[in-house]
């Protein structure tokens, strides 16, 4: 057998057929240490197909054999190669981290129910990303979600369950809604994979139902990738949340929703709709811009500290759509390059958040002042990851937010107003990590407030990689920048 | 007449529609939503998809309902009423009829059903139609399509229930009562049914032949509408039944809760683990001709062992979800 | 009759509209998971509707050779996916019910939003 | 050792120092001694590197690459040279002067005092010797960030207003100015390293203009008119951190960065042709007296002091704005001889604050008896600033008039001449004042009480440095006068 030609599917059934044997396992710390392993099998499989695409071009894996479109096909490229080292990887570290902190408040108990539902959101999220079928892209995208919806269940805080049930609600009727505009498409194509449709739709007369396809398939994702002003389920969801699995989650579950809106509007609608160029400008250029400016001035006002990152990561995902919906190749590299270098901010943020949580017990702003006296390796990796997230030059979030601000100032006139919108959304960001910091910092201890000291070293460690991977792809950007300039160009190949 | 039938049928789904939305009943509505369902399954019978029909009865209106009546003994039968609250909402309103309109403008530029030169009829299905006799060579192209042409979605699909049934499992499995209940009064609660002698000896005799007709579907969805799915869920009600007669404690004896959570993991196990000795075999991963000299015959094989995997993943997970509802106790 | 050949559709679109009118206006959580199934059972309708091929019978071969005209299978097989991803949403989502009526004694989504606020 | 490695420990020195102090925070004295020793390694690491580049050797490091050809990397030309040297001596000078401050006030969070203070040298250093624009950007945030804690040191409700006002704009005009004059620069040049003759060759006049708007008022730190506001802010800091913002690093990167810029982002010859560089002159101008016309109506000492940084400070950007030779070279010298007169009154106001608690000007009458040496050496310092000889200043002012002349704006020889009468107004009156006025009845106390040794050791060695900038030149004109050629 040669394992090389079916890295594809193993990146799926890695973890999703590990799933079913974790939530067998009766053994404390057994299911996580199972879960871990399998994770980090993963990320190896990602960075060995990573490797092959970037030696060898896409790659295509045809299920049971049959061909495609008759069969379902697995197509990886430099696009979703990068997201899968995105998915795994931040789905290894936070479950590193995550030991005590889930232990904490996940309990034995339920740990191997817990662990396998995290292995299916890997595997589902993989699935998304690297199938090349639409129908099988719904399947994934609901492993994904149900198991996410029963890893924030998990949490003690009651608060929880009403996060879970809102954003099942909405998570629901997104997956439907894109499952409504694949019915619609199929229906005037006749096929359900992405590469045979692209072709198809060229020749499709009536194009009333495509167009109402790509507005409910635009819809439906951008529900799950919460994009402004949908985007009201994701900060109670990532507030309530189990930490570590926060730490998970805000860094790559919008990420494959937003991979396939960009994959769907780019290869399958461009080509071939007239005027949709200025469809996807006009509508994403002003949700973006109201993303990031009023996901982050909320963000400034907002006291919990987990739901202030939340409407950050909104503003972010207004960069990213600005990236998409500015339609050139320097845009495009940004939005990419974004969303690996979010992930890496915003799951070295939350980590650090749960470390503050597993001492001090609360995410409270006001609990947690003066905690930057005990706790001086979590917080200096919170300032070191908040910087990154402002986008001071030398961290990873710098170099997103170059690509976007000169895709910006290639656009014209209006370039410059969003240009300047960006940095004013930079600006807030300052003020709402200045905040924390000035709380942590300089401000004592509240009266009777929990004795702090710093978090086990096993989280301090997994933190400060992560923390340091901000440096490091803020200067090293051969990868980062080689697979999102690759993706891009691929994506705008016949686009534009 | 099948059409006027049809138009007839469509109409009175929306009536229910619009009855189950307006009732403040929740019980009511649960009953209301079921007979949708079955309103649903013969649309589905009159439009050629036999598999879908029975699938849809089997699940919307009997799983489906027996999990809304568990959920609601353990909530509220009825919709809090608030002062003027039955007036129309406006803004859910315009969302929804901003959505309605839309697709009802895109209807126009739809394919008329039934034509047999819409596109969906031109490409990909007919390559199923035609290959399935030699290929896989079963007489229902459903299931050829649903277990090997995209048996990776049927695959995608068992995890989708696996993960339902651990899901509740971590949800509800954990804390069993909030209110403290005396043995006995937990006995008496479950023994309900056990005194009313007519319907005990007659749902006794039901249960071996419900078991046996869900194996007929399982073994014979090759041939006829059905297959793993519609089993499992078959089976599951035959043991519900059992439970609902005998109580809750028979029925967990009877199949017991270590063996359901082993029949949630395995049956997905079996699925993938079909796949992955396919590629050991050297084909892709669910390549089940690898699995036998003929190619043909190793379909059989495969599609056997993978319907019994999704059989036993249903049933088990259907089971699980039953019991993890049934032992909470009403407040 | 060209009138009534996209009827199944434009049920299809008003059965949308109710559902997503229930899910998303009515605060009783139970309530509001019975909108959602019929939201998903009008998209079950629109598969559905495009198999059918004026003439054909469910796609189940009669001979050894297939000879005949048949319904479209593909888009069956979709919905019989769909329909258990509806049951297992339905599944968990009654589950999450059951335990918010546990914790806060009430399912009543605009109650458990004033109890939140006051904590 | 060769250039590259003394680049190398030059900025990690004051880094291992911050470390050293922050383990021996429990022990003052070792910790004084720490900074001390850091302070005089660093002085002769960055002075021997002087020779070399007064010679017309460059020493470069590159540290590492990113994307699009940016990097992080060093080059050191004679300004950077300059205000390196500078940074790393009056380091000694501060850290002699903050010992006997910091314990004569008893000050608490010592160490972290000394540890910021320390991180700040250490940026200054990055921005002195930065090879291009990226990299003067991380260090000019870094000096922001480490001198926050530094302005905010008392920590009450009133001093951490003020701090967050210096916080706010110097960070918001960066982030909101500088840094998109920089992608913009960027945009047009498709390179950020600092080039002899400049990179915006090919730009239009008015996008020229518009893009110095930006720089000049993105680099909040050289405080020009409107966005000075966080220097009186910043008063609220003690006294050494005073000297530091306002001599030593802060206010310096600010105008050492404009001169950079314009020197070799833009290029003297691209400003002139285009004429864009025309409004630079009278924003800068009108500072210069507005702010000594505010300076004088200011009866708090620092308060006073910090206008009249704001009005020297646009003295500097004046010259980089007349883009003539002589402009350059009295720019860069200011930059010098006002640090050693800034320093010396800052010391003073300090000291008096340390030995009488008293701040405002009014309540120095009569003291130049009891505070005899403090207040001749704090004449020594005004008389430089306002630049008659025998004092530094003196040379700064002769070259900014003299590039005026050259580049025929009379209005610039008006401004200069003004403000230097302004200046022996609202500086010279304070000397004055105590030594010739009769005190306020019973407010003096008896016979001489001057502030901690060690204050006055600072105090007299900045007072020397004003005359040794006057006699001594001619090594600091040899070194401004290969700028504008470069």
């Amino acid at each position: 057998m040669n394992l090389d030609a079916h890295l594809p599917i193993l990146q799926i059934i890695v973890p999703l057929m590990t799933a079913p044997v974790v939530s067998l396992l009766r053994v404390p710390s057994l299911p996580w240490a199972a879960a871990t392993v399998t994770s980090g099998l993963a990320f190896a499989v990602a960075v060995t197909l990573t490797g092959q695409v970037l030696a060898g071009g896409p790659m295509s894996y045809a299920l049971g054999g049959w061909v495609p479109p008759y069969g379902i096909e697995l197509y990886v490229d430099h696009f979703s190669a990068l997201l899968l080292l995105i998915i795994t990887g931040a789905s290894t570290v936070a479950l590193a981290f995550g030991k005590a902190s889930l232990d904490q408040e996940v309990g034995h108990e339920r740990a191997p129910m817990f662990y396998a539902a995290w292995l299916l959101v890997v595997a589902g999220l993989c699935g998304i990303v690297a199938t090349g079928d639409a129908f099988n892209l719904f399947v994934f995208l609901e492993i994904s979600s149900l198991a996410t919806y029963v890893l924030i269940a998990s949490a003690p805080d009651r608060r929880a369950l009403m996060a879970t049930f809102r954003y099942l609600i909405l998570g629901t009727v997104g997956a439907t809604f894109y499952l409504i505009g694949v019915g619609l498409i199929y229906m005037m194509t006749g096929t359900l994979n992405l590469a045979d449709m692209t072709d198809r739709i060229a020749e499709v007369g009536e194009l009333r139902p495509v167009l109402v396809a790509a507005g409910f398939i635009t819809v439906g994702l951008a529900l799950k990738a919460a994009m402004f002003p949908l985007h009201a389920w994701m900060p109670n969801a990532y507030t309530f949340a189990p930490h570590a699995a926060t730490a998970f989650l805000a860094a790559c579950s919008t990420k494959a929703a937003i991979y396939v809106l960009i994959r769907f509007d780019l290869t399958v609608f461009l080509p071939h709709l007239s005027d949709h160029a200025e469809q996807v400008s006009g509508f994403f250029i002003p949700l973006a811009v109201l993303a990031f400016l009023i996901g982050s001035a909320v963000a400034v006002f907002e006291r919990n500290l987990k739901r202030m990152l939340g409407y950050s990561s909104v503003a972010q995902i207004g960069y990213i759509l600005l990236g998409l919906a500015l339609l050139s190749p320097l845009a495009l590299t940004g939005a990419i390059v974004h969303l690996f270098n979010h992930a890496l901010m915003k799951s070295a943020l939350f980590m650090a958040v749960a470390c503050l949580a597993f001492r001090a017990g609360s995410v409270q702003l006001p609990d947690l002042a003066g905690c930057g006296r005990a706790m001086p390796l979590t917080m200096g990796a919170f300032v070191l990851a908040g910087l990154s997230m402002i986008g001071v030059p030398l961290t990873a979030g710098f170099v997103s937010k170059w690509y976007l601000i000169l895709a910006c100032l290639e656009y014209g006139p209006l370039g410059y107003v969003l240009a300047g919108g960006i940095l004013v959304s930079s600006l807030l960001a300052v003020a709402y990590v200045w905040k924390v910091v000035e709380a942590a910092y300089f401000q004592p201890r509240p009266e009777g407030a929990r004795e702090l000291r710093e978090a086990p070293p096993a989280m301090l460690a997994v933190l400060w990689l992560v923390a340091l991977g901000n440096v490091w792809f803020g200067i090293d950007t051969d990868l980062t920048l080689g697979l999102a300039e690759q993706a891009a160009a691929t994506l705008l190949g016949d686009g534009s | 007449m099948t059409l006027v039938f049809g138009v007839f049928l469509l109409t009175l789904l929306v009536i229910v529609a619009v009855a189950i939305v307006r009732s403040t009943n929740l019980f009511a509505a649960v009953m209301l939503s079921g007979i949708f369902s079955l309103l649903m399954a013969v649309n589905f019978f009159l439009l050629d998809a036999a598999d879908v029909a029975l699938t849809e009865a089997a699940v919307g209106a009997g799983v489906a309902t027996v999990l809304f009546l568990s959920a609601l003994a353990l909530t509220a039968e009825h919709e809090q009423v608030r002062p003027g609250g039955a007036a129309l909402q406006w803004l859910p309103l315009v969302v929804a009829f901003a959505t309605g309109g839309l697709l009802i403008y895109a209807t126009f530029q739809n394919p008329v059903i039934g034509d047999p030169n819409a596109p969906v009829h031109q490409h990909v299905a007919p390559w199923y139609l035609e290959n399935t006799p030699e290929l896989i060579d079963i007489p229902n192209v459903v299931t050829a399509v649903l277990g090997s042409f995209r048996g990776f979605d049927t695959l995608g699909e068992v995890f989708v229930v696996f993960t339902a049934g651990i899901g509740v499992l971590s949800i509800l499995g954990l804390r069993h009562t909030l209110v403290e209940m005396t043995s006995a009064e937990i006995d008496a609660r479950q023994r309900s049914l056990r005194h009313h002698l007519i319907p005990r000896v007659v749902g006794r005799g039901m249960v071996p032949f419900i078991l046996l007709f869900a194996l007929y579907v399982q073994f014979h969805g090759e041939y006829s509408p059905g297959g793993g799915f519609q089993a499992g869920a078959i089976a599951a009600a035959a043991i519900i039944l059992y439970s609902l007669l005998e109580g809750d404690d028979r029925g967990r004896a009877l199949v017991p809760e270590w063996l359901l959570q082993i029949m949630v993991a395995s049956g997905a196990l079996l699925f993938g683990g079909v796949g992955v000795v396919c590629m050991l075999l050297g084909g892709s991963f669910l390549d089940y001709s690898v699995l036998a000299e003929v190619p043909s015959e190793g379909q059989h094989l495969g599609l056997l062992l993978i319907e019994l995997g999704v059989g036993i993943t249903v049933s088990g997970v259907l089971l699980t979800v039953f019991h993890a509802f049934a032992r909470r106790a009403s407040r | 009759m060209e009138f009534l050949a996209l009827y199944n559709y434009w049920v299809f679109a008003v059965l949308l509209l109710i559902g997503l009118y229930a899910v998303v206006a009515k605060v009783n959580l139970v309530k509001r998971l019975i909108g959602l199934s019929i939201f998903q059972g009008a998209v079950f309708l629109l598969y559905i509707s495009m198999d059918k091929v004026e003439g054909g019978t469910a796609p189940i071969f009669q001979t050894a050779d297939g000879a005949g005209v048949f319904s479209n299978p593909l888009p069956q097989v979709l919905i019989l996916t769909a329909i258990v991803v509806g049951i297992a949403t339905t599944a968990l989502g009654l589950a999450v019910v059951v335990r918010i009526r546990e914790e806060y004694g009430t399912v009543e989504e605009d109650v458990i939003e004033d109890m939140d606020a006051d904590s | 050792m060769s250039p590259e490695t003394t680049i190398v420990a030059a900025l990690v020195t004051p880094l291992i120092g911050a470390v050293g102090i922050a383990l021996t925070g429990r022990l003052p004295n070792l910790r004084e001694s720490v900074t001390l020793v850091t302070a005089g390694v660093l002085a002769v690491l960055v002075w021997s590197l002087v020779p070399q580049v007064m010679a017309g050797a460059r020493p470069e490091l590159l540290v590492t690459t990113m994307l699009g050809g940016l990097s992080i990397a060093f080059e050191i030309e004679p300004l950077g040279m300059l205000f390196g040297a500078l940074a790393a001596s009056l380091w000694i000078v501060n850290s002699i002067y903050s010992i006997g401050y910091m314990r004569g006030n008893d000050e608490k969070h010592q160490t972290r005092f000394y540890v910021c203070f320390a991180i700040a040298i250490f940026a200054a250093l990055g921005v002195a010797f930065a090879g291009n624009l990226l990299t003067l950007f991380v260090f000019y945030e870094v000096l922001t960030i480490s001198t926050y804690p530094l302005v905010s040191h008392k920590g009450d409700p009133a001093t951490v207003r003020s701090a967050r006002v210096y916080l706010g704009i110097l960070l918001s005009t960066s982030i909101g100015l500088l840094l998109p004059a920089m992608i913009w620069t960027y945009a047009e040049a498709g390179t950020l390293d600092f080039t002899a003759g400049g990179i915006l060759g090919d730009v239009a006049g008015p996008a020229l203009g518009v893009l110095l708007g930006l720089y000049a008022f993105g680099i909040g730190k050289a405080a020009l008119m409107p966005v000075h506001r966080w220097l009186p802010s910043a008063m609220v800091a003690p006294t050494p951190v005073s000297a530091l913002l306002h001599a030593v690093a802060v206010v310096k990167a600010g105008v050492f960065t404009v001169l950079k810029v314009v020197v070799y982002v833009f290029g003297l010859d691209t400003l002139t042709e285009a004429g864009a560089q025309q409004w630079l002159v009278w924003v800068s101008g009108g500072t210069v007296v507005l702010a000594s016309l505010i300076a004088m109506t200011k009866d708090n000492l620092k308060a006073r002091l910090a206008y009249s940084t704001v009005s020297q400070l646009s003295y500097i950007v004046l010259g980089a704005a007349l883009a003539t030779a002589s402009g350059v070279i009295g720019a860069a010298m200011h930059i010098a001889t006002h640090a050693a007169g800034k320093i010396t009154l800052f010391f003073c106001a300090g000291a008096i604050y340390t030995a009488l608690h008293r701040t405002e000007v009014s309540e120095l009458r009569g003291l130049g008896r009891t505070m005899p040496f403090t207040f001749a050496a704090f004449t020594v310092g005004a008389i430089s600033i306002i630049g008659l000889p025998p004092f530094g200043g003196a040379w700064s002012k002769w070259f900014l008039t003299l590039g005026a002349l050259e580049a025929g704006e009379l209005f610039a020889v008006a401004v200069l001449m003004v403000s230097s009468l302004l200046n022996i107004v609202y500086l010279l009156q304070i000397p004055l004042l105590a030594f010739f006025r009769a005190p306020a009845s019973g407010s003096v106390p008896e016979g001489v009480q001057e502030a901690p040794l060690p204050c006055l050791i600072a105090i007299g060695i900045t007072s020397l440095l004003c005359v040794v900038l006057f006699f001594g030149a001619d090594p600091l004109y040899e070194l401004t006068r290969l700028l504008p050629s470069s």
